[in-house]
């Protein structure tokens, strides 16, 4: 009996020892980050937090479930967020879920000029910017040239040649980097819904048409990378990152710009509305886009870095990636996301439907 | 045909490979999942590079074994909490449920049943969208006609506990109505004669009667909700729990610690299960 | 009993009121906010049968419905067949001390998460794996060849993930069954498979009934195995209901979607239990 | 002389079915009183009512003259002992009989040595801790008991307790527990569907039928002087001739049975119909096989054996009476003197007419129940 009582007891306090501490822990210094995956390497987070003092908790996200979150608490639940600069102003019109940047925190001379007068262009909402660049990257193909020496552009990936060797994502870069590969220009087709529907419906019979080229649509980096490692998978659309990754181990395997142009992403740091910490927020941007830690990052993930000096501490194979890879005329081809107008994603979410449910 | 009865040794042979082909077809996955653990790969796939306790005991920098891995030790963190938290929950619960539905009447107590074994027969993702929602709705309500911010309404750790426990606490009910309904209660009468009064017969008859169905209904929430991933996936916020954290690196590119974790998770819950089950609870659902 | 009237009110308080919380709170509530959100337009708020009639009107949608609907049945189908001579062996066949160790066994694999799982058989069935591996080596198959991303894959993995919930109810009825009725029935001269047939199959109708609505909802309702395991072909219609909410952020038509499964899974459970004349009270005990 | 216990006109209704109908006794201190009656007559619910689990709906029940009414059964200074002997499965047998104790708030030493001391007293030293699930059937039954005598109750009430055991434990604890009774000088209060438990046991045994008491008295009078064609044929074996009455010049009462065999009653019976039916009872031991003639008021009847019973001490004949279809018992004293009797013979029987009592016919059936 004293036993049950005991145990009782101890689950009680344990209890109530664990609710107060999840409620405490708002309090508390700690940085709650929502990002993607690799964006926050646990060096650099040791790093800061011993510099600052303030803890960091990373929660792993995508573009679609960091608005998702956000909206459902409504800009709260995070400090702060990472999400690409085409997806902020029009979720900040609709659900308010971010907070203007005072720039005047921000150590604005170590960010590549060019760089921040987009993003802060891109992110303008009533006279107000939104996001820090941080990171930019490109969309294009990830191609091992033994095994499908002709693929080109995002429309090779469309040959019966590569029967089931191919993979894609069944996501929107694949319906717009197919687009310009097809001779179509679907950014400025974006403040017209009608004739978007129109080339949306051209993309949707032309992918199912080139089904039976693609082994598996992936949705996740590790399918990806074992695919193509494995040689089960010749040619995808990818980013550099995973191309660079995989030609570390196999010269055969490398990213390509495809010729149409590569479509460039850049992601940033943005407020959530409601963010409990604003002080660790703007020292956390000003830590990262350093520029030695902003080499760190780039030299581990191999993605460009808005820091811009972070060059002189970049490795010489990554520096190579990038004269190989990205040399001046690909990033002067480049297809940049422009702000995505609300009502856009559902339009291509069903044309995507429809293109994974067809036989 | 059964144990008595006697039978050619074809078909009992027959019948033997088919049940060791099922157990194959039970533990292939896992073995597989633990032995890549050990894998000396970047890639928790094939092909085999040569045996290493780096995954759970490396620090960096190439390999972050699970004990040095802070986000994933945080999200079994979180998960231990969140079941603990369900656990309480959906045990009181599911018990005044049981209580509620074997021992007393009232008006309304088939549809008020009905309501209860309702979760069964949703799926968790509705679950998970409606409370969401519902939450949602609450705290626009709340901000916009308080002007107060109730952060305890977005997705994050209570809600993830309410989620979990709105269809857990119901196999509570059921795991213990069923020795509930077993119950003797002329127990009860016989502890009043003996002069005891409603609380010493509720906690030293009913409850005690009841424990071992209160542990298993307990351990089982535990375990559920350990492992849930339809319903939390909506409710989740910073704090990941071990399945949507896993899930999320599966997504983006994994190393062989989510073999290390699964590793640990099979032995702790091997573990856990031989244990609760060598003490008798044989019927666990 | 002889109750003082006070009493039983705050004894029946007691229970009443935590469980009249947690089902209005947690299940009914939502579920009016979901059928609420399913009737509105999203951003104006206003009326409309929009969400629904996208989902007639678009033959992607209701064919991803049907599909997962279908494939769920047949996967509870086929679930019951495996479940039933794997209870049987167990159950009937084994002496009772093995008997309970198979259960433990049985038991393990699902108490490791669904990801984990799954991600075992990625592991083992992926072109480069450890399947293909071996046929390729003992010469079975002359190259790899890519057995996931299909439809019969994913079967199979549903299968998997939801087997237990069919093997523990239905050795919950089994254990029941006196074998003096199957030695009565082959002492009369019955053949195994009319045994089978009268006996046996007739008497498990409640446990595979119960095992069948765990199973299908379960399956219906379940996301992880059809998104990893499934081929380029394959939408389940949970991740429509998922694209909707996470990824399109139309929480209408994701509520609408919502409750079409809701009902449609409702409706099916409803269309088994009057064919196999139970009653969802009793096969939930 | 103290009424350890004291009924006076207790009713208690279940809607429109009646289950105890004004009923009323007194038990003295220190007796063994027993509530005899088949299934459904109301004694359980009479019991719990003293027990204190039912409200009644009317009459008052006291202890030691103290008014129970509104007492909680946990306060009331009565222990009852249940059918199904509800002993707790989750304690062992020194936790179960101090359970009470305990809930008293005692404490210490004091409660293992009183709890040693009944277990000794009721013949299971050593088994404190044993679980309940070792027990044999007659050691739970003793557990049962001393688990209430340890509170030291006014009055002890026993439901059916023997019900579970079989026939032969059953016999053997008829016995233990009368003595365990004059031994503790505790009053009981027993019930039962089994009268020969009632009259083995009893000082005094109450026959209830249909929510009222037929007949109180010690278990003599009730065999010998039944004052109900109920308690008749409910008490002891008995067999039941049916008769019609009238009275002849003499104005004796005569019943008629079979329209053929008149027996003189030594009874008056107020005969008012020719035609009402009466029930005459002789017990089998009563009966003689071929008394022969010339004894004084004395029925003769002639009877076809139809089968012979051999058990012992306990033998009987069945027997037809000329000209009917009815079966009488008649005992078989095993002197073998009647040695010679076989099946299918003619034989004749008699009694005394003293020996018999006549009872309006009441459409009670024995056998429909149990």
């Amino acid at each position: 009996m004293k036993k049950v009582v005991l145990v009782l007891m101890v689950l009680t306090i344990l209890g109530s020892v664990l609710f107060a501490q999840a409620s405490a822990e708002t309090k508390n210094p700690v940085l709650r980050i929502i990002t993607w995956s690799g964006y926050a390497p646990q060096e650099l987070l040791d790093k800061f937090t011993e510099q600052t003092g303030y803890k960091v908790e990373v929660t792993l996200s995508n573009n679609e479930e960091m608005i998702s979150k956000l909206r459902a608490t409504r800009g709260g639940g995070f400090d702060l967020a990472q999400p690409s600069q085409d997806r902020i102003s029009s979720v900040v019109e609709q659900y308010a879920i971010y907070q203007p940047i005072d720039y005047a925190r921000i150590n604005t001379e170590q960010i590549d000029a060019s760089l921040l007068e987009a993003v802060k262009k891109n992110t303008l909402v009533d006279g107000k910017s939104y996001a820090v660049p941080h990171v930019y990257g490109t969309e294009g193909l990830v191609v091992n040239k033994a095994l499908a020496p002709d693929v080109k552009d995002f429309k090779d990936l469309l040959d019966p040649k590569y029967a089931g060797r191919v993979s894609y994502r069944l996501k929107r870069p694949t319906l717009i980097g197919m687009g310009f590969s097809l001779g179509y220009d679907p950014f400025a087709l974006y403040s017209d819904p009608v004739a978007y529907q129109k080339f949306l419906d051209e993309m949707e019979k032309i992918l199912i048409a080139g089904k039976p080229s693609v082994k598996t649509y992936w949705d996740n980096g590790d399918q990806l990378l074992q695919s193509l490692r494995s040689e089960e998978v010749w040619a995808a659309s990818a980013w550099e990152q995973a191309g660079w990754k995989l030609h570390a181990e196999n010269p055969n395997i490398d990213y390509i710009a495809p010729t149409s142009g590569a479509l460039g992403w850049v992601d940033t740091f943005a407020i959530p509305a409601k963010s409990e910490n604003l002080d660790a927020a703007y020292a956390y941007i000003n830590f990262m886009l350093e520029p030695e830690n902003a080499a760190f990052f780039t030299n581990r993930e191999t993605y460009g870095t808005a820091s811009k000096d972070a060059v002189n501490y970049l490795d010489p194979e990554i520096k190579a990636n990038f004269t190989r890879g990205l040399p001046p005329e690909v990033l002067a081809n480049i297809n940049w996301y422009p702000t995505v107008p609300a009502g856009i994603e559902e339009m291509e979410g069903k044309t995507l439907d429809k293109i994974k449910a067809a036989r | 045909m059964i144990r008595s009865l006697p039978s050619s040794k074809r078909y009992r042979g027959g019948f033997t490979l088919f049940i060791v082909l099922y157990f194959i077809f039970l533990f292939a996955p896992l073995v597989v999942t633990m032995v890549l653990a050990f894998n000396d790969s970047m890639y928790p796939s094939l092909p085999w590079q040569g045996f290493t306790l780096d995954w759970f005991f490396g620090n960096g920098p190439e390999k972050y074994g699970i004990f040095h891995d802070q986000t994933n030790l945080r999200s079994l963190y979180t998960s231990f909490k969140v079941a603990l938290a369900v656990m309480i929950v959906s045990t009181f619960l599911g018990t005044c449920a049981a209580f509620l539905f074997e021992q007393e009447n009232f008006r309304f107590k088939n549809a008020l049943y009905f309501l209860m074994i309702a979760p069964l027969v949703i799926p968790g993702v509705i679950l998970g969208i409606s409370i969401l929602m519902f939450s949602n709705t609450i705290g626009l309500f709340i901000e916009n006609h308080m002007n107060v911010y109730a952060s305890f309404l977005g997705p994050g750790f209570p809600l993830v506990v309410l989620g979990q426990s709105s269809f857990i606490s119901t196999i509570v009910a059921l795991v213990v109505s069923a020795r509930l309904k077993k119950f003797d209660h002329t127990l009860e009468e016989a502890a009043y004669n003996l002069g005891a009064n409603k609380a010493e017969v509720l906690w030293f008859i009913t409850l005690k009667y009841l424990r071992p169905s209160i542990i298993g209904g307990a351990a089982m929430a535990f375990l559920m909700s350990f492992e849930n991933f339809n319903t939390t996936i909506f409710l989740v916020g910073s704090q990941a729990t071990l399945p949507i954290n896993m899930y999320m690196q599966v997504r983006d590119g994994s190393t062989p610690v989510i073999n290390a974790i699964s590793f640990l998770l099979i032995l702790g819950t091997s573990i856990f299960a031989v244990i609760n089950l060598s003490k008798g609870n044989k019927k666990i659902l | 009993m002889m109750k003082n009237r006070r009493h039983i009110k705050w004894g029946f308080l007691f229970f009443f009121l935590p469980v009249v919380l947690w089902l209005f709170l947690l299940i009914v509530l939502p579920h009016l906010e979901l059928l609420r959100l399913s009737f509105t337009k999203a951003n104006t708020g206003k009326f409309t049968l929009d969400n629904y009639l996208a989902f007639f009107n678009e033959p992607i949608y209701w064919l991803t419905f049907v599909r997962t609907a279908g494939y769920s049945i047949i996967v509870t189908f086929i679930v019951m067949v495996i479940s039933l001579p794997v209870s049987f062996y167990i159950s009937k066949i084994v002496k009772e001390r093995i008997s309970g160790a198979l259960m433990i066994l049985i038991l393990v694999p699902f108490w490791v998460s669904e990801l984990i799982r799954v991600y075992g058989w990625m592991i083992l069935l992926r072109e480069s794996g450890i399947l293909n591996h071996f046929f390729v080596s003992i010469g079975l198959f002359k190259e790899p060849v890519e057995m996931l991303y299909n439809d019969i894959t994913m079967i199979m993995g549903l299968v998997y993930t939801s087997m237990l919930f069919m093997v523990v109810p239905v050795i919950g009825v089994m254990d029941d069954l006196d074998n003096s009725l199957i030695e009565a029935a082959y002492d009369l001269g019955a053949s195994k498979t009319a045994i089978w047939r009268t006996i046996i199959i007739p008497h498990c109708a409640s446990g595979l009934v119960n095992g069948g609505i765990i199973v299908f909802m379960l399956v219906l309702g379940s996301y992880l195995t059809p998104n990893l395991m499934g081929g380029k072909n394959s939408l389940w219609f949970t991740e429509q209901i998922y694209n909707q909410i996470i990824l399109y952020f139309n929480w209408n038509q994701g509520a609408a979607f919502g409750f079409l499964l809701l009902a449609l899974s409702s409706l099916i459970i409803w269309v088994l239990l009057k064919l196999t004349k139970q009653n969802l009270k009793e096969v939930v005990k | 002389m103290d009424k350890a216990l004291s009924v006076q006109n207790i009713t208690k209704r279940f809607g429109d079915f009646t289950a105890v109908n004004q009923v009323s006794f007194d038990v003295e201190d220190g007796k063994f009183f027993s509530i005899l009656g088949p299934s459904g007559c109301g004694k359980t619910t009479l019991l719990r009512m003293i027990a204190g689990f039912y409200k009644p709906d009317s009459g008052t029940i006291l202890f030691n003259g103290k008014n129970m009414d509104g007492v909680a059964p946990n306060k009331r200074p009565v222990n009852l002992v249940f059918q199904n002997l509800a002993l707790f499965p989750m304690m062992n047998v020194h936790e179960n009989i101090a359970f009470g104790l305990r809930r008293r708030g005692e404490k210490g030493p004091g409660v293992d040595k009183k709890v040693r001391e009944l277990l000794e007293r009721v013949g299971l030293p050593e088994s404190g801790k044993k679980q309940i699930s070792q027990l044999s059937g007659g050691q739970k039954q003793r557990i049962a008991i001393a688990r209430c005598l340890i509170m030291e109750p006014t009055v002890l009430l026993l439901d059916e307790p023997l019900g579970a055991l079989d026939a032969k434990l059953r016999e053997h604890m008829k016995v233990e527990l009368k003595n365990l009774q004059s031994q503790v000088g505790t009053t009981f209060v027993y019930i039962t569907h089994d009268q020969s438990e009632a009259m083995v046991m009893s000082d005094m045994v109450a026959v209830m039928n249909n929510g009222h008491f037929e007949q109180i008295g010690t278990p003599q009078e009730l065999y010998h002087k039944p004052k109900s064609s109920f308690v008749a044929q409910f008490v002891g074996n008995n067999n039941k001739l049916r008769v019609k009455l009238h009275a002849d010049s003499s104005g004796n009462t005569i019943a008629r049975y079979a329209d053929q065999y008149d027996f003189k009653l030594a009874q008056k019976l107020e005969t008012a119909n020719e035609n009402e039916e009466y029930d005459l009872f002789i017990r089998p031991e009563a009966v003689i096989i071929n008394p022969g003639d010339g004894r004084e008021n004395f029925h003769i009847l002639p009877v076809d054996v139809t089968s012979i019973l051999f058990d012992g001490g306990n033998s009987r004949l069945l027997v037809q009476p000329l000209g009917t279809e009815e079966e009488l018992v008649v005992a078989l004293p095993q002197t073998r003197e009647y040695d010679y009797i076989r099946s299918k013979d003619r034989i004749q029987i008699g009694w005394d007419m003293n020996k018999t009592v006549c009872f309006k016919r009441s459409d009670w059936k024995l056998y429909d129940e149990e």
